[in-house]
């Protein structure tokens, strides 16, 4: 993995905020004799640019949770390198740790455990000031009643406690808490997940308008695919820890190159009446969902592709950059017979 | 554990009875050259006998020994009686009283019988029935002391063990053996000890012990140990019985509750070494602020006598000095005193001096009254602080000087001259007062020399008034022992102190039914 | 005769300080052959429903209910070991959560095999090689090994058709599914959801899928029921009532999903949150939220009434809605 | 055996629920649970009586006398709950033993939580410490511990401060175990992943997120420990390694036992057991309610 | 982790309790306070005598030195010779440990056969009469004191209703089968005082447990498939609020021990527990430090078998 991937031209007018490379993690668990390790993340680069939302969608247990926390910093990686503006940040040092924590901040997927219930909505928002003795207490709360106009909350909620709250509305408390420090990257990991459907749409059009006023970019994980789909510029599909195949958003949706794309997509229901019978017309896949304790080799998905091959078994495809499309990249050996080319 | 299996010969019907007897600790050591505690005791004084018994007065009496005394000034002499056998077969000669003494004198096991043998050199068997002491200096004592404190031990058991001091005689090879009444043959841990009738026992009426066994069972809590009397499990309990349970015991039915006298006494004494001690006035208001006969009446419940303040008591009838009186309980005196000795009392009423008192835990009636002993202090402006603390502890404090005042008990105070060379000379190993007086030593020593009783009591008396009038010990009083047991049985011969009590050899073997 | 039939269906809970009312006058029924959703946010009452009619309550539950009845059964009026004995033989439930739904102690073979040994009195051996039958039966491989298996050894998606297996094990007329799919990625739940259509045909069976995904709704259900607050707000026929909602509630649902259609727009949000089953507001629950709402909304509650042929719908408003006078 | 997949221990048992959604409401929510749990009204009552009787025993008896004539007399209008060996009034050395056993209890108790809580959290935030923490408290645990403080406290020599430590000593195990095993779900909660975004410092993550977290947890220890401590403390009197000099039920009871009058003179065993049994049943209830009070699942009941 | 390797990962930690049980003992005795020397030397003896009992017993050696010896002693399975009765350690308490494992054996198996279905008994008939009646049980016992309970029952039961003996382990005087009949006699009183403390534990963790699998998704299945009540409840839901229990066992067991040691001494009986009380009153350190570790073993023991058990009872162990 020396290639560095050639991107469009789209992409690289703007700055790179964050970026992933080759990153690595491995959890290890099960007793000292028979240790059992499990691949979460494995040789994973990605880049965020300024006013960017990147979305990444995955079956559960694919290492998404994982990359957003090694992203924000609340996890270390085994190797691989994460740059923020540039300057390596991977090493976990107190400067890192305070650079990463100014500049990248994170939204938790549920809202009810992701909020100290012991805590005022004034103290929950203005901890990250408080915590580093920023300003005084009447700037804090001024500042805390900025934000929470800013995520459409009324200032006058300050005192109430986080259970006088719906979800929606602690979702925006968590996302005012996460703004307080003026962070240029939000990673928000299943952000709407836990949300009722009539609530979602809240959340999601709040996330859109911060973006639009306020410039920062987002890291969008979750894994429904029409909400993705509804608010990713830029979308990368996980499966068992590695990234198979990324791209503008519309492309990967509309022609998915990777077999694993096409099978994912094939068998999301759609609200559309029209399409009933859709999934009995699926890619459907074999095999159990394998897990990450023993990651087959070769290329993770062989085990349920419908187009592997011995190479694929051997042979761990490399990410490249697959030219029908702007910015895509695949990591399939067969990617052009996938896509139908 | 795994069920016994019955013994096979069917017992004899005369006298088949078992005697059960409670004690509250287990042996904690057969060997009777160390043993250290109480059941240690009764136990193998049933199979090692002494040479000398103890009167009620502390006269000895003859037991192994017939006839005693000395040959000269440092020699001494035992005559033993011929008709004493160890129980397998062996005669008890003696050669094994002087094989005993000196394999003491050599390995000096920790115990009293060495404590004896300061001015002991060497005993030699004469012949089958008389022993020779030869003494390093002229002891007028010695000879009853060691007859009294020493067992006799068989010589062909003991000798095969390199030294007597760490023999564990725990039975394991061939089993015990005894001269006395009883021998032990079953030993089960924490439950019960089993000693079987030696047929041929001389010293009791008869010649044969009437109970075909004794079993000695361990209650290590005394209102259990109770329970099993009442519930008639046990004969008789061998421990004394706490002063309070003896009137409750006298009116109970079934029981019936022994006297014996005690021999010992109960004192306090001031280390000298501090400062403040060393002046005789502190001391002498120390002495005049204990209420002495509430102590006796309500700690003991009037079970005790008076020694009027002088290491000579009562019991000693020819020692005794009716003329010495106990220090009278005036807190005021105390007071004077203080002020005399230069201490001014501060706002409180209280004295700038703090005295520490040590006791023993484990000694319940002396726990009980240290904190009398302090409450009346108290009112006569003096502070005592109470340090109580587990018994080997206190004894180490005690060795350290490591005390103000020292509070305790000695069993048996037999013999007045040994005792006060033992209390009171410079180097005496129960010194604690540490008094070097030397017109007492002078009398002391003269004591120890002299052999003529007459004399003796003469300087005895001297040398108390002045341990009495500069309070070199303060000796409160002599307790009496009571004993519980069954009314079924009788035939209890009580001697002094609990070590004696009602289960000495020749009370065990002359016990009997009603 | 319907499967199943429900009327004027109330629950409450009286456990705790004030009475819950979590379920309020439901009614639906569903034919053999048939699935019929039960779409509804989370606290709506769905489960409570389900449960309810599973006759799974304990003696802080009142139900109350003008008709129950399972097939010809009549269950109001029968006793309680009599309804536990319909229970797994003709009416059976699939809950959510696969994984804590398994008791961890005991084997698959075990837990599916005890439906026929309690209800058929089968010995061990025969209910063993039933259960592995059935594991056959809904696709996990090697049955017969796996039938001493512990849940734990199973994967999510295995774990639901596990549950699946012993829902149909004694082929009842009538199923209630849990949101049977919510805890799965969506190649596991087609795979589930291709299950349950194909036993509904094969078994005749009635089905009430209850979920709250309006994607699941559009792929599977022949009729569906849309329940707010402890109601059923708007029922009838899923073609109609997804292609042109008579309630706005239903409306504003199917609105603010993400469509494809719609990437990168602004989606339409509903105000609020739903209420808790303890506080509905007067009147219309919906019409603090509502956009159309108007006087009568708050104060009189709109019945649940015919607004169209096989459609019923609970709003003062649903004719204008419907027609598209307002929107 | 891990420390934390135990559940229920000596006293009642704690842990089991979800702490994240303790708030405010389900503080006051509690409360009113609390108070329709009659048992535990009561036991709150009696909990407040004996610390009355501690802190008020000057004025409701004068300090035990050194001696009394009346020497094992049976209660009496006298003397209420009769005289013990030395004449001394019982109701008088109950009173007074109240103070002292509610002084063990509190102070050993103080410390163990302290000890045990500090221990735990640290060992829950600090993932790399709990291994060997949890080791230790598992070590701790499968020793006997009276004998162990048997021993020890004759070899220090008995004296209250000795009571207290030897007692606190061995307790804090116990509470390291309730309390890491909430601590432990707590610090695995995004809102301390939240907490740990905005702030570098543990010791702020700790002392405002993850201890206000457990402080559920270390009120039922406070309670458990504290009346394991009044039956350590009256174990370790009755076998004469108790404070001789200050009053305290053990002590009642053990020169009941020296005196060998516990079955004759039943007033001596008996007052001074009530004490104890009154105070160890009334925390054990005390937290028993508190927790089904605060436990929604059997508040629904 | 197969079933194997846990029974061995068990076997290590259980060896690692006792190396610790070992080092604790020997640190406090040497470090705290109170002169180890005195248990040796007697106070009375002259100064060479008592340093060559110091030399003998290892005691002017180095800290370190005394701890390795003591270790390799202890690896030889010799535990010392005792200060005070100059017998091997061993001995002393091999003939109180069965004494000892009896009574506790016995009260333990008598809490849980009692304990168990008085906890179901609770869980079922949660809220009624029956669960505060069984609540208020256990919690009044375990609020016991031991001794006092002693005394009351040997009062009443062995005085005055004279139904048991008084105190002690057997009659003497008594053999085969006779004996094993006094043993049980004997065995009742201590016995029952011990259950009775330890039973509350049980009860309340039962039917904590037991109301919690209760209200388990797995139960509500159970119900969903037409189970019968009775099959839900000692099926279903006992077969997982048996787990928590097992492991509670070895949790009380240093309890049960402690408890013991009051019970040994207030009963008489003759077990280990009065022995180290015993010997600490004569600091007699090998003694100690052998029946401490002795009981430790034996709860490490125990415990280890409790937790085999329950790797046995849950398949998510066995299988896993
Ligand atoms: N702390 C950990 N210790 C051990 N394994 C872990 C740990 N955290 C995550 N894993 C494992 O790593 C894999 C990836 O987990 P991760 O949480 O990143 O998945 P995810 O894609 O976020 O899944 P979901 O959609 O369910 O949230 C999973 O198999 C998980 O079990
Ligand atoms: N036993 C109970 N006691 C009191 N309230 C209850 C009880 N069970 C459920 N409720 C309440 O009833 C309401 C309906 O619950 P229900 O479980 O039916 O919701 P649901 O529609 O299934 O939601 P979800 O999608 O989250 O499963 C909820 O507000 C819930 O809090
Ligand atoms: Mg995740
Ligand atoms: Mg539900």
């Amino acid at each position: 993995m020396t290639t560095p991937l050639t991107l469009g031209p789209t992409r690289t007018e703007a700055k790179v905020v964050l970026e992933a490379r080759d990153l690595v993690r491995t959890f290890t668990g099960g007793s000292r004799l028979k240790p059992k390790t499990v691949s979460a993340v494995d040789r994973v680069s990605l880049t965020l640019r300024a006013g960017e939302t990147l979305g990444i969608v995955g079956e559960s247990g694919c290492g998404k949770s994982t990359l957003a926390r090694m992203l924000v910093g609340l996890e270390r990686p085994d190797s691989g390198t994460l740059f923020y503006h540039g300057e390596d940040v991977t090493a976990g040092r107190a400067r890192d740790r305070r650079l990463l924590r100014r500049g990248v901040q994170m939204i938790f997927q549920d809202p009810y455990t992701s909020l100290d219930p012991r805590m005022t909505v004034a103290d929950l928002i203005a901890e990250p000031l408080a915590a580093t003795r920023t300003g005084t207490a009447a700037e804090r709360r001024a500042r805390v009643a900025e934000l929470l106009e800013m995520v459409g909350l009324s200032p006058k909620m300050m005192g109430r406690y986080p259970h006088q709250f719906s979800g929606g509305q602690r979702q925006r408390i968590g996302i005012a808490r996460a703004l307080a420090l003026d962070p240029e990257v939000l990673v928000c990991d299943e952000p709407v997940s836990a949300l009722d459907v009539s609530v979602q749409a809240q959340v999601i059009n709040l996330l859109r308008d911060l973006q639009k006023r306020l410039g920062v970019s987002i890291l969008f994980i979750a894994h429904d695919l029409s909400v993705v789909r509804h608010i990713a510029d830029q979308v990368a599909v996980m499966y068992l820890g590695r990234i198979v195949e990324n791209g503008e958003t519309t492309t990967v949706y509309d022609n998915p190159a990777h077999p694993y794309t096409q099978a994912l997509l094939s068998a999301s229901p759609t609200v559309d009446r029209a399409e009933r019978g859709r999934l009995g017309r699926r890619r459907v896949l074999g095999g159990e969902p394998p897990s990450p304790l023993n990651p087959p080799t070769g290329c993770r998905f062989n085990p349920r592709c419908w187009l592997a091959t011995d190479e694929c078994r051997v042979e761990y495809p490399e990410r490249r950059v697959f030219p029908h499309g702007a910015d895509r990249a695949v990591a399939c050996h067969h990617a052009e017979q996938a896509a139908g080319l | 554990a795994c069920a016994p299996s019955a013994p096979t010969e069917a017992e004899a019907t005369a006298g088949s009875e078992t005697l059960t007897i409670a004690t509250t600790t287990d042996v904690v050591n057969y060997n009777p050259l160390i043993g250290n505690s109480r059941s240690d005791y009764w136990i193998t004084n049933l199979m090692y006998p002494h040479l000398l018994s103890i009167a009620n007065d502390g006269s000895k009496e003859p037991q192994v020994a017939t006839d005693w005394g000395y040959v000269d000034e440092t020699t001494g002499f035992y005559e033993i009686r011929d008709d004493l056998e160890w129980s397998d077969g062996e005669k008890l000669t003696a050669e094994d009283v002087a094989w005993t003494m000196n394999a003491v004198k050599k390995d000096q096991p920790s115990g009293t019988f060495y404590g004896q043998l300061a001015n002991f050199e060497s005993a030699e068997a004469v012949s089958d029935t008389r022993v020779e002491i030869s003494l390093s200096t002229s002891d007028s004592s010695i000879v009853e002391e060691i007859g009294f404190w020493g067992n006799v031990v068989p010589k062909h058991i003991f000798e095969k063990a390199d030294s007597v001091a760490n023999f564990p005689n725990d039975g394991s090879d061939g089993g015990w053996i005894s001269a006395g009444p009883y021998v032990l043959t079953d030993v089960q841990v924490g439950q019960s000890y089993t000693m079987e009738r030696v047929e041929d026992y001389p010293l009791v009426d008869g010649g044969t012990p009437y109970s075909a066994k004794v079993v000695y069972r361990v209650f290590p809590d005394v209102n259990t140990e109770i329970l099993a009397l009442q519930s008639g499990e046990v004969d008789v309990i061998a421990n004394a019985l706490p002063p309070a349970q003896v009137e409750t015991l006298r009116n109970t039915p079934g029981i019936e509750v022994a006297e014996s006298v005690g021999l010992g006494y109960a004192h306090m004494t001031y280390n000298m070494t501090k400062p403040d001690l060393a002046k005789v006035e502190v001391r002498q208001a120390l002495a005049h602020a204990v209420d002495y006969e509430t102590i006796r009446e309500v700690v003991l419940q009037g079970q005790a006598v008076s020694t009027g303040s002088s290491p000579l008591m009562p019991v000693l009838e020819k020692y005794y000095d009716k003329s010495i009186e106990e220090y009278e309980f005036d807190t005021d005196l105390s007071r004077s005193l203080m002020e005399k000795a230069g201490y001014t009392a501060g706002a409180d009423g209280m004295f700038p001096v703090t005295f520490r008192l040590i006791y023993s835990l484990q000694d319940s009636v002396t726990s009980q009254w240290a904190t009398l002993v302090k409450d009346s202090a108290a009112e006569a402006g003096i502070t005592i602080e109470l340090q109580g603390t587990e018994r080997n502890t206190y004894l180490a404090q005690t060795n350290a000087g490591d005390f103000d005042i020292y509070a305790g008990n000695f069993a048996i105070m037999d013999d007045p001259v040994t005792n006060m060379a033992l209390s009171y000379l410079p180097d005496g190993a129960i010194n604690y007062t540490y008094v070097d007086d030397p017109e007492l030593n002078e009398l002391i020593t003269t004591a120890m020399a002299t052999t003529d009783e007459d004399t003796k009591i003469d300087l005895m008396r001297e040398a108390a008034v002045i341990v009495n009038e500069n309070v070199y010990d303060n000796i409160m009083y002599t307790q009496n022992l009571y004993f519980a047991h069954s009314d079924k049985w009788t035939g209890f011969e009580s001697k002094p102190s609990e070590l004696l009590s009602i289960v000495n050899p020749v009370s065990v073997a002359s016990a009997h039914l009603k | 005769m319907p499967a199943m039939r429900v009327s004027g269906l109330s629950v409450t809970f009286t456990g705790g300080e004030a009475p819950i009312p979590a379920v309020r006058d439901v009614s639906f029924d569903v034919k053999r052959g048939e699935v019929v959703a039960l779409l509804g946010e989370s606290g709506s009452g769905k489960s409570v429903t389900a449960r309810a009619l599973m006759g799974l309550t304990d003696e802080y539950t009142t139900i109350t209910a003008n008709t129950l009845a399972l097939g010809d059964t009549d269950l109001l009026s029968l006793s309680d070991d009599a309804k536990r004995r319909l229970r797994g033989e003709r009416m059976s439930l699939v809950l959510q959560d696969a994984l804590s739904a398994l008791n961890p102690v005991l084997s698959i073979g075990d837990q599916i095999g005890e439906l026929f040994r309690v209800h058929r009195g089968a010995k061990r051996k025969v209910a063993l090689a039933q259960a592995a039958e059935l594991l056959a039966l809904v696709g996990i491989p090697d049955p017969k090994n796996r039938v001493n298996d512990y849940p734990h050894q199973f994967s999510g998606g295995m774990r639901q058709r596990i549950l699946i297996a012993m829902a149909i094990a004694l082929e009842p007329e009538f199923l209630i599914a849990d949101e049977p799919t919510t805890a799965l990625d969506v190649t596991v739940q087609a795979q589930i959801l291709e299950l349950l259509d194909g036993l509904r045909s094969q078994l005749g069976m009635g089905i009430l899928l209850i979920t709250h995904d309006l994607g699941v709704v559009t792929e599977v259900a022949d009729r569906l029921a849309v329940m707010y607050a402890g109601r059923i707000v708007e029922r009838g026929d899923a073609d109609t009532v997804l292609a042109n909602p008579a309630h706005p509630y239903t409306r504003a649902l199917l609105r603010s999903v993400p469509q494809a259609s719609l990437r990168g727009g602004e989606l339409l949000t509903i105000p609020g949150s739903p209420p808790s089953p303890g506080q509905v507001p007067p009147g219309c629950s919906f019409h603090t939220r509502c956009q159309f709402a108007i006087d009568i909304c708050r104060t009189e509650r709109p019945p649940l009434e015919l607004v169209a042929p096989e459609r019923q719908a609970a709003c003062h408003r649903a004719h204008e809605v419907l027609t598209g006078a307002i929107s | 055996m891990s420390i934390d997949k135990a559940i229920g221990v000596p006293i009642p048992d704690v842990g089991s629920e979800p702490v994240a959604t303790e708030s405010g409401r389900a503080g006051a929510a509690t409360w009113r649970a609390f108070r329709k749990e009659p048992l535990g009204i009561i036991a709150a009552v009696v909990m407040l009586v004996l610390l009355f009787v501690a802190v008020a025993a000057p004025l409701l008896a004068p300090y035990p006398a050194s001696y009394g004539t009346a020497v094992l007399k049976p209660p009496s209008a006298e003397n209420w709950f009769g005289t013990d060996p030395l004449g001394r009034d019982v109701f008088g050395e109950v009173i007074w033993g109240t103070q002292q056993s509610l002084l063990v209890a509190v102070a050993a108790s103080v410390i163990a939580i302290a000890v045990g809580t500090l221990v735990a959290v640290i060992g829950a935030y600090f993932r790399r410490l709990d291994g060997a923490i949890s080791v230790f408290v598992d070590l701790m645990l499968s020793l006997p511990v009276l004998p162990l403080m048997i021993l020890i406290a004759a070899l220090v020599g008995p004296s209250t401060t000795t009571i207290i430590l030897v007692v606190a000593a061995f307790s804090w195990p116990e509470v390291t175990r309730l309390v890491r095993s909430q601590a432990l779900t707590v610090v695995n909660l995004p809102y301390i992943d939240a907490a740990r975004l905005m702030t570098t410092s543990p010791v702020w993550i700790i002392t405002k997120h993850v201890i206000p977290a457990v402080t559920p947890v270390i009120v039922v220890s406070v309670v458990v420990t504290a009346s394991r401590a009044v039956l350590s403390a009256a174990g370790l009197a009755f076998l004469g390694l108790g404070d001789p000099t200050t009053w305290s039920w053990g002590r009642i009871l053990y020169e009941a036992q020296q005196s060998g009058a516990m079955s004759s003179a039943w007033w001596l065993t008996l007052f001074p057991s009530i004490a104890i049994f009154a105070l160890v049943l009334s925390a054990t209830l005390l937290s028993i309610a508190y927790n089904d009070a605060r436990n929604p699942k059997s508040r629904r009941r | 982790m197969s079933l194997s390797s846990f029974i061995v990962r068990r076997l290590g930690r259980g060896i690692l309790t006792i190396w610790f049980a070992v080092t604790v003992t020997f640190l406090l005795l040497r470090l705290l306070p109170g002169d180890p020397a005195l248990a040796v030397a007697s106070p009375n003896m002259t100064e060479e005598a008592r340093a060559a009992l110091l030399v003998q017993y290892g005691l002017d050696q180095p800290l370190f030195v005394q701890y390795g010896l003591y270790l390799w002693q202890l690896v030889q399975g010799n535990l010392g010779v005792s200060f005070t009765q100059s017998i091997p350690v061993l001995d002393v308490l091999m003939q109180r440990l069965p004494w000892t494992l009896l009574l506790t054996g016995t009260a333990l198996v008598f809490t849980v056969i009692v304990g168990v279905p008085l906890g179901v008994l609770a869980a079922a008939k949660r809220g009624r009469f029956a669960d505060r009646l069984v609540q208020v049980i256990g919690v009044t016992g375990q609020s016991l004191f031991v001794p006092s309970v002693g005394v009351l029952l040997l009062y009443t039961f062995g005085l005055v209703l004279g139904w048991f003996p008084i105190g002690g382990a057997y009659t003497n005087g008594t053999y085969g089968g006779e004996w094993y009949l006094s043993v049980l006699s004997h065995l009742v009183l201590p016995a029952v005082s011990l259950v009775l403390i330890q039973l509350g534990s049980y009860v309340l963790t039962m039917r904590s447990t037991l109301i919690e699998a209760l209200g388990e998704d797995y139960t509500t299945l159970a119900q969903a498939n037409g189970v019968p009540p009775r099959r839900v409840l000692w099926k279903h839901a006992l077969r997982n609020a048996l787990l928590p229990t097992t492991t509670l066992i070895g949790l009380q067991l240093g309890f049960l021990v402690g408890g013991a040691v009051l019970t040994e001494t207030v009963f008489a009986y003759p077990g280990i527990g009065r022995g180290i009380f015993e010997a600490v009153t004569q600091l007699d350190f090998p003694v100690l430090q052998g029946a401490f570790l002795m009981l430790a073993v034996t709860v490490v023991v125990i415990n280890m078998i409790t937790d085999i058990v329950y790797g046995l009872l849950d398949p998510r162990v066995k299988t896993a």
